[in-house]
C-alpha cells in the first residue's frame, strides 16, 4: 500500500497558423475558400465596428464601451463553429461574436448609448442578453444546456468570459454543473492576459486556465487565441463533441487586450509599452491576413469590396442608431413584469 | 377531500403541475431520491423521473442560475433551496439576473422560475435553518414574493406561482409545514397572486401577518372584533384589501417574525400612512423580532412575536 | 485647508488611518497599481506596499469572506467592492458571517471590517453600476451602514468606520466622488456613527434623505423653511434627531433614489408613524425612485427623484 | 506547431495501514508510542462523545445533531498534526477535531443543545465557530492565513469540509486566493461519500476530489481517510510545507459517513444496507485498533484506563451541560454590536 499515482491529466496547446501567416496542414481544419473569405469579412467587420464605436465614445455619442482590439479571432472562431440553432451566452465584451452572428450593428450601439432596446435581441438570434456581472452567465449556459438535453434538442451552448471571469464563484458552480450532468456547453475562456489592471499570474497561481477543467473531470485545452483557424478548430471539436452527448469542453483562448479595458480606463497606468508592442506583433489580423494572401484569397478586388461594404454597414449602423427615436420613460416600468403592479400603474401616471 | 398538511400540499400542487405541463421541472440539493430534507418532494422521482426532479451539486448560485439558464430556454424550473440560510449566495442570481431578464431585453426573454423554500423559526434547529429576510426580496423590482399560512392556499399559491411568467420567490413556513391539516382538494384551482385573505373579520383593528405569524395572530386576535389580514402574496402586496380593511377599523397591527428594522412591515405601514393616515384613530404597530441575530433554539422563543406581545399590541392600539 | 473633492477626502482618510494602524489593510479588485476605478485608492501602493494594499483575484464573495477571516483574527480589513451591483456575491458572507460573529461566539470573535462601495445612479453607466439597495443591508442586525454626502463628512466618517468594533458597510455615491470639493482638514477628525446631521434648518416641513438625493433635496428646499436632515449613518439611524424634527415641523418628505417598495423609506416612515404620530399634521410622503429595475442612461433621469419631484413632495405635505 | 502538451498533473493516494492493522514500515510517520497512545485515547473519547451525543439528541436533550461515526481518524489524524498555536476553521462535522483539540466537551452539548454559549470558544484555544453554510468557512481559514502570513506568524490554517462543500463558489474563491497568494493554508476535505442523499459521483464528475487542487496550481493529495496514520502523515507534511511558506495542500481524506447525515436524516432512504456494511468493515477504529495491538501498546490495563476516563469525562460535560443555568434571554441582543443602539436598548426593556 505504498504511496501511489491514482490520476494523470495533461492539457494540450493548439496552435496552426504562426506569425508569418503559415499553416500546419496537419491541422488545417476543413474550411472552403468561400469559408475563409466569410471569416475575413467578419473580422473586418468586427474590427471596423469596434473601433467606430471607440471613436463614437469620445465623441460623447455612446456611454461606457469595451473594445475588442485583439481578440477577434478568439470571437469569431469559436462563434463561427456553431450552428445557427445553438446558443450563445456573452458577456460585455463580445462583439467580435455578436457581428459574427448577425446581430444588428446599430442595435450593439444603441445598448452601448444606453439604451435597452438595443439588446432586446431579435427572435431569429439565439444569443442571451450581454451579460455584465462578470462569471455570472455561465451558469445560465449551462441551464441552458440542462433545457436543451432535456428536450433532446442536439442544440450546443457557448458561453464567453474572461481570465478573471474563472475566479467568481459562479463559474465553479456552472463548470461542476456541467461536468456532473454531462451538458452540452462549450465554455470559451478569452484569456487576454488582464483583468483590468490585474495580470493573468495574480489572477490564479494554476499555470494555465484550460486546467481548470481537471477539477471538475472534463477537458480543457489552450489554443493560440490569435490564431483564428486553431480557435475555429478547437470549438469545432468541442461544438461536435457536446452534440455528439459526448459533455462540455473548456477552450482557453490565449490572446491579448490589445487597448484600455473600456474607455473608462488607461492601461498604461499598469501595464508596459513593451508588453503591448510585443503583442502588437501577435496581431490576429496581421497573421490572418498574410495566410490569406498566401492563399490568394486576399486579391485587391476582394480587398476593396470587403472595406466597401463594411464602410457601408457600419456607417448605416452609426445612422439608425442616432436616428432612432427617444425611448419612452414608461418603457422602464412597463417590462418589469408581465403585467404592470396596482402600484406601478399608480406611478405610471407621471408619465 | 382529503384532509392536508402543508407538506402533503405542496407535493400535491407539484405533482399536479408536472403532469399538466412538463415543462415543469424540478431541481435542488435532496430533491430526488431523499425527497427533500422536508418531505416536500416525495415520491415526485419515482413518477417523473430523474430528468425532471434533479437532484443537483451542493450549490445555491448553480441551482438558481441554471435555473435562470432553463427558465429563459421556456422551461418552469421550480428550484428549491434547502433553507431560506442558504438563498443569501443565489441572489445574485435572483437580484441581478431572474428580477432583470423581462426588463434587460424588453421582453425578449422571461424567466418564469419558482424559487421554493422553507423560513421561519421555532423548528429547533442549528442556526441559519430559521431565517425569515422576506422583505429583502421585497425590495427587488420583478421579482414577486409569495407565503402561504394555509396547506390550501399553499396549494393554489404554487400552482399560481408556477404558471406566473415571471420570478417567484415562495417561502413555506418550517413551523407550519406539519403543525395544521385541512381540506385540500386534489385537482386545479388556483389563488391569484398580489390578493390577500380576510383570515378573520371585525370592526376595531387591521391585524396583518403572514405564514406561521397569522396563526398567532388569529388567537391574539380572538377576544377582539378585529380584521386579521393573511397577506400571502408581500410582493407585490394587496394594498387594496388593506386600506379598505384600516379604512373601517381605523388601527393597525402588523405582525412578523423578522427583525423590526427594515421589515415588510415598515413598507406597509409606511404605505398605510401615506394612503389612509387620516382614517388612522392611532399610531400604526408593529410587533416584531427584536433588532439581533436570531438566536438558537434556546432564546428563540423569546425572539419572535409571542402570542402574548401580539395581544398587547392590539390593545395598545385600542386604546386610541 | 485644501478643498477636497470624496475621492480625495476618502483617500485621505484611507491614507491616515493606515499610517496610524498597521492592522488597516486595504483589498479588492484594482485597488493596488489602478489606485481603483475610481482612483479612491491611488497612491496608496507606493505608500504601504503590495501586502497592505491587495489586488484581489476577481471574486467578490471571497473578498470579504477573506476579509472576516482576517478581521477575526484582529486585523482591520477596508474591502472595497468595486460597484454596489456587484455587492450581491458577498452577500452571503456579509449577513450570514460579519454579521454574526460577534453574537455567535457571544463575543469571542468580532468582525471589525468596513467594505466600502460605489453606490448610486446618475453616472451614465453600464447595467448594474448604478445599484442603491442601501436598505437589504439595513435589515442585517450586526451590519452598520454608513453614507456620506460631503467630502468633510465622508473623511470623518470613513475614519469612525474603520474603527469601528463591528462590520460596516460604507456606501459612497459614485456621482458625487468629484462633482463638490470642500474644505477637508488634514489630520484626525471623527464624525460619530449613528448621528444624523441638519443640512439645513426651518421650521415647516423636515425633508429626510442621504448620499446624492441629500443634494437635490437642499435644492428643492432651498424655498420653503425646511430641516433637511443628512442622515450619514442608515443603520442604526439616529431616531432622536428626526423625531425632534418632525415633531417640531409637523410634517415629513423622504427621499431616497431606491426603488420606493421596502426602501429605508418605509423604515423611517414607519418608525415616525410609531414615535410622534400625533405630531403629524398629514401624510408622510416618500419621494423616490419607481418600483422597477434600474434603467440605462437614456432613462435614468426619469428614474431618480429630480428636485421637481422633490419639491412638490413638499409642496403637497405643507398643503396640510 | 503541432498540438502539444503544455502542463500534465498527477494525483497521488496515500495509505499506511491495512485493514488488517499492517502498518507500511517504509511510510510510517514518526509517531512515539506515547503519541500513539495519546491518539488512541482521543479516537475513543471522540466516538464515545458522539455515540452519547446521538442519545441525547434521542432524548430530546439536545437538538438536531451531527455524528462523526467513521470520520475519526480522518479528523483526529489532521487536528493532531497541528501546533497549540495553529489555526483550526471547522463545519458542523468536527467534533472529532474539536475533543482533538482539548475543547471542552459539555460546551459543544451546550452547543448543539441549542445555546450560544457553547460556542463561546476559549481564549486558549485557536478554533474558529463552527460553520454551518457549507463551504462558507474556507473563506474565512484563507483570510486567516492572510493575516498569519501579514504579520509574519508561523501560524497554519486548517479548514475541514465535505464532499458536498467542494461545489460551492466559496470553496473555489478560497482555493483560488490560497494559491493565489501562496497561504500558509491546509483544506481538509473529508470525502465520506455523501452529501446528505447526494452520492459523491453527482456531486462532481471528476475522479477525485484532489486534484481539484490542479484548477489552482496546488498540490492536492488523496489518502485513506480510515487509515489514522496515512492522515496524520500526510497532514504533517502539509501543515510543514505551509509553516515553510511553501503553500497550501487539498488532502482529500477519502473516509464514509457510518450513519445517518444528522438526526433529522434517514440514511435508509437513499443508500444500501450493503454499501454501509461494505465500510463497517473498513471501520478506523478496527484497524487502528488492531495496530495498537499488534505493536504491544493495547493492553488490558490501559484499555481499562481510557474506558473509565473516557466514561468519566463524557459523564460530567453532560452533567455540566445539563445543569447550566439558561441563557439570559436578553444575551440575544447583547451581542449583536459591541453597545446596544439605542432602538436596541428600547427593544431590552422586554427583558
Ligand atoms: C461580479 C463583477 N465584479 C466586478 C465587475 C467589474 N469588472 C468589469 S470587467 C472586470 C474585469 C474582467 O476581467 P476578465 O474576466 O478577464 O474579462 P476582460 O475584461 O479581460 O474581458 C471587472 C472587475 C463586474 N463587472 N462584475
Ligand atoms: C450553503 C448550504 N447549503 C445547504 C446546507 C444544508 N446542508 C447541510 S449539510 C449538507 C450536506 C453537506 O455535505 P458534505 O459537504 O459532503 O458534508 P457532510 O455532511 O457529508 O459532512 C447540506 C446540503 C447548508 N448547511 N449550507
Ligand atoms: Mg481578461
Ligand atoms: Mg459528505
Amino acid at each position: 500500500m505504498p504511496e501511489k499515482i491514482i490520476e494523470s491529466c495533461s492539457v494540450t496547446r493548439l496552435d496552426i497558423l504562426n506569425e508569418k501567416g503559415e499553416a500546419d496542414q496537419a491541422l488545417m481544419p476543413s474550411l472552403t475558400d468561400d469559408h475563409l473569405r466569410e471569416l475575413y469579412e467578419m473580422f473586418i467587420l468586427a474590427r471596423t465596428f469596434d473601433h467606430r464605436a471607440l471613436n463614437l465614445q469620445r465623441e460623447g455619442r455612446i456611454g461606457t464601451y469595451a473594445p475588442i482590439l485583439g481578440q477577434e479571432a478568439s470571437q469569431i472562431g469559436t462563434a463561427y463553429a456553431l450552428d445557427k440553432t445553438d446558443w450563445i451566452f456573452p458577456s460585455f465584451r463580445e462583439n467580435g461574436v455578436l457581428v459574427a452572428r448577425g446581430y444588428p450593428l446599430y442595435m450593439i450601439l444603441q445598448y452601448w448609448g444606453g439604451d435597452e432596446r438595443g439588446i432586446k435581441v431579435p427572435d431569429h438570434l439565439n444569443i442571451f442578453t450581454i451579460s455584465i456581472p462578470v462569471g455570472t452567465h455561465v451558469l445560465h449556459a449551462v441551464g441552458s444546456a440542462m433545457a436543451a438535453k432535456y428536450r433532446g434538442e442536439k442544440t450546443v451552448s457557448m458561453v464567453y468570459f474572461g481570465d478573471g471571469g474563472t475566479s467568481e464563484g459562479d463559474f465553479h458552480e456552472g463548470m461542476n454543473f456541467a461536468g456532473t450532468f454531462k451538458l452540452p456547453v462549450v465554455f470559451i475562456c478569452q484569456n487576454n492576459q488582464w483583468a483590468i489592471s490585474v495580470p493573468r499570474e495574480r489572477q490564479t497561481a494554476s499555470k494555465t486556465l484550460a486546467q481548470k477543467a481537471v477539477a471538475y473531470g472534463f477537458e480543457g485545452i489552450q489554443v493560440d487565441g490569435n490564431d483564428i483557424l486553431a480557435v475555429y478548430s478547437a470549438a469545432k471539436a468541442a461544438v461536435e463533441k457536446a452534440r455528439r452527448g459526448e459533455g462540455p469542453t473548456l477552450i482557453e483562448c490565449f490572446t491579448y487586450r490589445m487597448t484600455d479595458h473600456t474607455t473608462a480606463d488607461d492601461a498604461s497606468r499598469y501595464r508596459t509599452k513593451e508588453q503591448v508592442a510585443a503583442w502588437e506583433a501577435k496581431d490576429p489580423l496581421l497573421r490572418f491576413r498574410l495566410f490569406m494572401e498566401q492563399r490568394g484569397l486576399l486579391t485587391e478586388a476582394f480587398q476593396k469590396e470587403v472595406d466597401a461594404v463594411t464602410k457601408q454597414k457600419v456607417d448605416e449602423a452609426e445612422k439608425m442608431a442616432e436616428s432612432a427615436a427617444h425611448a419612452d420613460p414608461s418603457d422602464m416600468i412597463t417590462y418589469t413584469y408581465a403585467s404592470l403592479t396596482p402600484r406601478q400603474t399608480k406611478q405610471m401616471r407621471d408619465f | 377531500m382529503a384532509k392536508l398538511n402543508m407538506v402533503q400540499a405542496i407535493n400535491l400542487a407539484l405533482k399536479e403541475e408536472m403532469q399538466r405541463d412538463k415543462d415543469v421541472i424540478i431541481l435542488g440539493e435532496d430533491v430526488g431520491r431523499d425527497g427533500g430534507v422536508f418531505r416536500v418532494t416525495e415520491g415526485l422521482l419515482d413518477v417523473f423521473g430523474a430528468e425532471r426532479v434533479i437532484d443537483t451539486p451542493l450549490a445555491e448560485s448553480g441551482i438558481v442560475g441554471v435555473s435562470i439558464g432553463m427558465a429563459a430556454r421556456g422551461l418552469k424550473p421550480v428550484a428549491e433551496i434547502q433553507f431560506m440560510g442558504f438563498i443569501y449566495p443565489a441572489l445574485d442570481q435572483i437580484s441581478s439576473h431572474a428580477a432583470r431578464l423581462r426588463s434587460r431585453s424588453r421582453g425578449r426573454y422571461t424567466c418564469p422560475l419558482v424559487v421554493r423554500t422553507p423560513y421561519g423559526a421555532g423548528i429547533k434547529a442549528p442556526e441559519h435553518h430559521s431565517e425569515s429576510t422576506e422583505a429583502l426580496f421585497c425590495h427587488m423590482p420583478g421579482i414577486k414574493v409569495v407565503l402561504p399560512s394555509t396547506p390550501y392556499t399553499a396549494k393554489g399559491l404554487l400552482i399560481s406561482a408556477i404558471r406566473d411568467p415571471d420570478p417567484v420567490v415562495f417561502l413555506e413556513s418550517a413551523r407550519l409545514y406539519r403543525l395544521i391539516k385541512e381540506e385540500v382538494p386534489e385537482g386545479e384551482y388556483t389563488i391569484p397572486l398580489g390578493k390577500a385573505r380576510l383570515a378573520q373579520e371585525g370592526k376595531d383593528v387591521t391585524v396583518i401577518s403572514w405564514g406561521a405569524m397569522l396563526h398567532r395572530c388569529l388567537q391574539a386576535a380572538a377576544g377582539f372584533s378585529a380584521d386579521v389580514i393573511d397577506l400571502m402574496t408581500l410582493n407585490p402586496f394587496d394594498e387594496e384589501t388593506i386600506y379598505s380593511s384600516v379604512k373601517k377599523t381605523g388601527r393597525v397591527v402588523i405582525v412578523h417574525e423578522a427583525p423590526k428594522t427594515c421589515g415588510l412591515g415598515a413598507e406597509i405601514s409606511a404605505s398605510i400612512a401615506e394612503e389612509a393616515m387620516l382614517f388612522l384613530k392611532g399610531p400604526i404597530t408593529r410587533v416584531t423580532a427584536y433588532d439581533a441575530v436570531l438566536p438558537l433554539p434556546k432564546l428563540e422563543d423569546y425572539y419572535m412575536p409571542t402570542v402574548e406581545r401580539i395581544k398587547k399590541g392590539i390593545e395598545e392600539v385600542l386604546k386610541y
